[in-house]
């Protein structure tokens, strides 16, 4: 990880690096907290892997490795900040209070959304690639107009980096120098592709091309993604304009339970990038540098663990949703055919309707 | 009085004001709108007495400007976009079909996706490639969207501010070639709902179902047809989709025979379920097979010769003429 | 013996490998289609023996994927072109409603627009949004393109390479629900014409329309409807655009009934053409109007619900019934 | 005039200007070929504006301005290259050999192309934006399969560079290291928007971000466009992947015949532009440099006179298009609409069907 251009503030090792641009803001409780979160969220995902596995959940997208990326991110945003995900931010989500059997709804194929958006302030799920990008730049240009001090962050992918409507994003933002963060992370690889494929320079530079900055940061360091990503936004949040920003960092698990990663990479790979986990870094810190005792350590993991229990008995008490609610909702106002194919529905015995 | 003359593209003008001024969180966007007012000037002075802010000049990229607009509607801003011209609509095609017409329903009734996507659609002005489309039908197919089209000045004025108001993303279609005719516009009726078509002009013999510019060149079938004895009841379907198929059933119950006039191709098209939907509501009425006048299934040809693409009143009285063909 | 029992995704592949041997010029390209071989394994180990300059892993861009293949089919090559899903076909449909089913007719003739453009459809996998959509409709509509679909092993085997010898645009629709299916495969006799329909199962009472992954459910509709004393003539239309009407209105002046099925939902649909055509050319043989059984008109529920919005033998059954019920 | 970047030959007095990157190449001849070229295709494309203002077209878009630009890409092209135009570039049409009847069919509106594209081996028109520079990079790929030493040049505005089919463009082009340049004519204006909505620092750096050079060219320096250009294909040619040119010019006249460019623009800024002709600083560097002398000035003034003259009575020539002949090359192979279509139109009465 020679990179001259990434900012880094701890090592893989766990060791402060001087930044001349970027200083931790952050002290004692709050860098236990990040860790918190990247423990939760990890202990979340892997019972949600088992679940997938124990057929639970239609599909599951691991987030392991990219803890540091999502929760840096996610905990920089404000209260009043406005975030739009695409599917795999799990992370982020946690960061903004989605409970987390909510997060689990469309992957249990319960509902295509899962939570409140508004209530959140965090976007529901976006598949389409890139889709998301637009929506937070229009967002943006709403909290402009009304005059608020509000940024917005979106997420996407390497692979989604070479869609046109991300890249139109970027020409909007800079066009209305529109309050939006950019967050591409990074993690090396679009399903099997490798992101060499989408750019062959570093994904930070694209935002240079449209005259706006983009920073690159190791994504597996949580204290350097909270840095650059609290700067960003707030930048934004006074009128500074866009920015978008690279988080370096890898897949270790699949993309998702459908997908097999051993058909296009290789061990050594993931091996190498195990050594960078993005926890492990931060524990050193903590036991290093503030003395952190294994009791707090257990506490966290015990916390975790009773979340996970909790969520497992939250997934596996959603049912089957009655099929006549699949007619909720496609239209805000009344629409006959919607009528209509709620009639058949109970015609035919398929629902009691009562809905 | 509070009825006036106007064309349509005056009545669209108007109809926006009205609605912008109603409510503050309406905004226009698009490509040319601000200080040019539009290629067709349906925005003409808006941005002078709105402000940038409200009638946005948009960077050149339609699929921004849809996505934006979803974006701003998730902020409580009612975006009115407009796409220049029919055929460059469809790069935000992907916004429309897994965004707009699906947010509402994603986020389980807490966006509403209460957004407006005016686009100038049909032919007849002699203008070069991809300005003449009839895309319609895409959106009437799309499980989400509402589609419109305006007929008349009145129309124009009163249902671009229904569009407006209304919760659900609306397709609106304004028939081009009709933007500089004439016609009165109430100001303070109130106006037909927003779903419902109108009976254009009563008959006896066939009913006749079209929209946009076609209502036009119906009523000058209408007319040519009295001459020659035959009574046809037009109907303008004013919601592309939903279909008020109520009042469509009604009107062939009572003729029996159905012609059905579009520009777009007929190939899965609104004259299709028109014809499908009114064969099941009235089978035992019709008495012949429904029929449509429809472009043809050629990319819209070169405008030299686009009047023989379009449905004309002698094709269309010729289905007329091959639906009374029929024995009863 | 020349004939073989192997999955529709296993005759794809093999149908992919015959047309890439019979032609150099021909490519495939898509995302994630080399090395892993497509989400489906489609194309599995197709670049390991064609090389990666036949078989394109593409940049994550659908949009590009068909707007280079069309430059690619202007410089000689035939580019068949993998969309990952039905739902993110839409970024491309700009490039393939303006430019793929536009270039042969603006060059006069001079570019060939053989291209084919797979596309995995229909629900039925328990998938999440976007990956369960039949936006076939869509294409049809479109002059210019064609839109084939299989319903079994041996199809998939011959239309696809029929597909790729087209020199016209085609959208070939795979029901991915059915890659999995095994059939028999003859991998030398005389294919049936691409554009041909065919009768899968002969009956007396009812014509039953479909295609894609509706053929198996009209298949098993027609068992349960033969026990109850009704019998189905099950068509596999396997051309959705053109559609084989000749084939299906032979069919419909036997039966005097008509039921189409189609997961996508009834506005503007395949379905409603087909009700809308055959009602005109089978008027006098229909004791009741042609029904459809389609998707609901909603945005594709989640899955676990799915089977209550796709066509199911029950609904089939109903409509059936329904067609059965008018007298004749 | 005062950027540092833009690569500039000749300044808008026809003084030679010594640039250490690049140097011209062309001799008295070739020049005088170069300003031939720009004459003629002004002349006709006045007379088109006045074959549209008599009815005879139903539309034009004007080239006034951008033809430096235009004839110095064109020129640049080897004959065994291929080029992707918009809908403006007339210029470049010419350059290939299209003939200026065949030029206007689409402005006449009896067509929707005009020429055969693989004979001048310069494609149709594309209304659509952007649409053509995914063609141009899908077809480079072709070159590159077929290991032909080739280039392909491909042109769109100011305003496209905002689609997401240009900017995918760029990242395909990286991405396959294709053969292709990109040649932007920023004329300022895309109808009424300035450029400056649609990118804020120069276009040519988009291409940076994407990992390819870009290049700023005085669009009004004939010499200057056709270095650049010329350097940049051959570099495609070699295997030296894409190059984004930015021509930095102005759009004299209306952005078409059906456009009011005095509602937009004010005169001044048009003004100074005219003092920019791309023209006059040629024909000042002839009579100055190689003294090229007044008959050969009126020769080429003639020859252009003579073309237009031509050119009207070709375009009056055109008649309207046998209706029938829509149901031609819709589809390659028989099709039962098309064949019932044409039937309709004939039993119907409209065309005899004859052809
Ligand atoms: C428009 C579109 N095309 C294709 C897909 C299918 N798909 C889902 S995820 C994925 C790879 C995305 O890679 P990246 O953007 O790097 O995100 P990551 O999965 O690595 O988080 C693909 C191709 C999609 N969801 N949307
Ligand atoms: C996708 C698309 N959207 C809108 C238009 C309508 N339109 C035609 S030209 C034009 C402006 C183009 O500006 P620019 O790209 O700078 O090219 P110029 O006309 O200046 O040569 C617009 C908006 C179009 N042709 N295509
Ligand atoms: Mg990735
Ligand atoms: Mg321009």
């Amino acid at each position: 990880m020679i990179d001259e251009e990434l900012v880094q503030l701890l090592t893989p090792e766990g060791l402060r690096n001087v930044n001349p641009d970027y200083e931790s803001t952050l002290g004692r409780d709050e860098i236990v907290g990040l860790y918190r979160d990247m423990v939760i969220i990890r202990r979340l995902c892997n019972e949600s892997t088992s679940l997938q596995r124990q057929g639970q959940l239609a599909l599951w997208a691991p987030v392991q490795g990219q803890e540091a990326a999502q929760i840096g991110a996610g905990r920089a945003l404000a209260p009043k900040d406005f975030s739009f995900p695409s599917y795999r931010e799990h992370g982020v989500a946690w960061c903004r209070g989605v409970p987390p059997e909510d997060m689990l709804r469309v992957f249990r194929a319960v509902t295509t959304g899962g939570w409140d958006p508004q209530k959140y302030r965090h976007s529901v799920p976006t598949v389409v690639l890139g889709n998301q990008t637009l929506h937070a730049v229009g967002y943006a240009m709403g909290v402009q107009r009304d005059g608020a001090e509000e940024a917005v962050l979106t997420f996407f992918g390497d692979g989604a980096s070479s869609q046109g409507d991300v890249l139109e994003s970027f020409v909007w933002a800079a066009s209305f120098n529109a309050p939006v963060v950019f967050f591409c992370q990074n993690n090396q690889w679009g399903i099997s592709t490798p992101s060499s494929v989408q750019s062959r320079i570093p994904l930070s530079h694209r935002a240079h091309g449209f005259g706006f900055p983009g920073i690159r940061v190791d994504g597996n360091d949580v204290l350097a993604v909270y840095e650059v990503t609290r700067r960003a936004l707030e930048n934004a949040r006074v009128g500074g304009g866009p920015t978008l920003i690279e988080a370096y960092t890898y897949r270790i698990g699949a993309h998702t339970t459908s997908d097999d990663p051993t058909r296009y990479r290789i061990d050594a790979e993931v091996e190498v990038w195990k050594h960078r986990d993005p926890l492990e870094r931060v524990k050193s810190l903590l036991v290093r540098e503030y003395k952190v005792n294994k009791a707090t350590f257990e506490k966290v993991a015990a916390e975790a663990e009773s979340l996970a229990l909790k969520l497992r008995d939250d997934v596996l008490a959603m049912g089957r949703p009655d099929p006549i609610t699949m007619f909720d909702h496609a239209y805000a106002a009344p629409h006959p055919l919607v009528d209509e194919g709620r009639r058949e529905m109970v015609e035919l015995g398929i629902s009691g309707g009562s809905h | 009085m509070a009825s006036t003359t106007m064309t349509m593209a005056k009545a669209l003008n108007e109809g926006l004001r009205r609605a912008m001024e109603k409510n503050p969180k309406v905004l226009l966007m698009g490509e040319d709108i601000g200080r040019l007012g539009g290629v067709f000037r349906i925005t003409d002075g808006l941005q002078k007495d709105f402000g940038e802010d409200r009638v946005i000049d948009a960077p050149l990229a339609e699929s921004a400007i849809v996505g934006t607009a979803v974006g701003l509607a998730i902020r409580g801003y009612r975006t009115v976009c407009e796409i220049q011209f029919d055929g460059f609509v469809y790069p935000a095609f992907d916004q429309i079909v897994s965004q707009v017409a699906k947010l509402h329903k994603r986020s389980e009734g807490v966006y509403t996706m209460g957004l407006v996507i005016r686009i100038p659609f049909q032919g007849g002005i002699g203008a070069i490639e991809h300005h003449s489309e009839s895309p319609e039908s895409y959106f009437a197919q799309t499980a989400g969207l509402r589609v419109v089209s305006c007929a008349t000045p009145n129309d124009a004025y009163w249902m671009i501010q229904q569009s407006v108001e209304h919760d659900d993303p609306i397709i609106f279609c304004e028939p081009k070639s009709r933007y500089w005719e004439k016609g009165e516009v109430d100001l303070e009726g109130a106006p037909r709902g927003l779903f419902e078509a109108e009976v254009r002009r009563e008959g006896r013999d066939v009913t006749v179902i079209g929209y946009g510019s076609s209502v036009k060149t119906m009523l000058r079938a209408a007319d040519t047809a009295e001459l020659e004895g035959t009574s046809l009841e037009v109907i303008d379907a004013r919601s592309v989709a939903p279909l008020d198929l109520d009042t469509m059933a009604r009107s062939v119950q009572k003729t029996g025979r159905l012609v059905v006039v579009q520009e777009a191709p007929h190939t899965a098209s609104i004259g299709s379920e028109i014809v499908a939907e009114l064969t099941e509501r009235c089978f035992y009425s019709l008495r012949a097979p429904g029929l449509r006048v429809s472009g043809y299934h050629v990319p819209y040809p070169p405008s030299r010769i686009e009047d023989d693409f379009r449905p004309s009143v002698d094709r269309i009285l010729d289905a007329v003429d091959r639906t009374m063909g029929y024995d009863s």
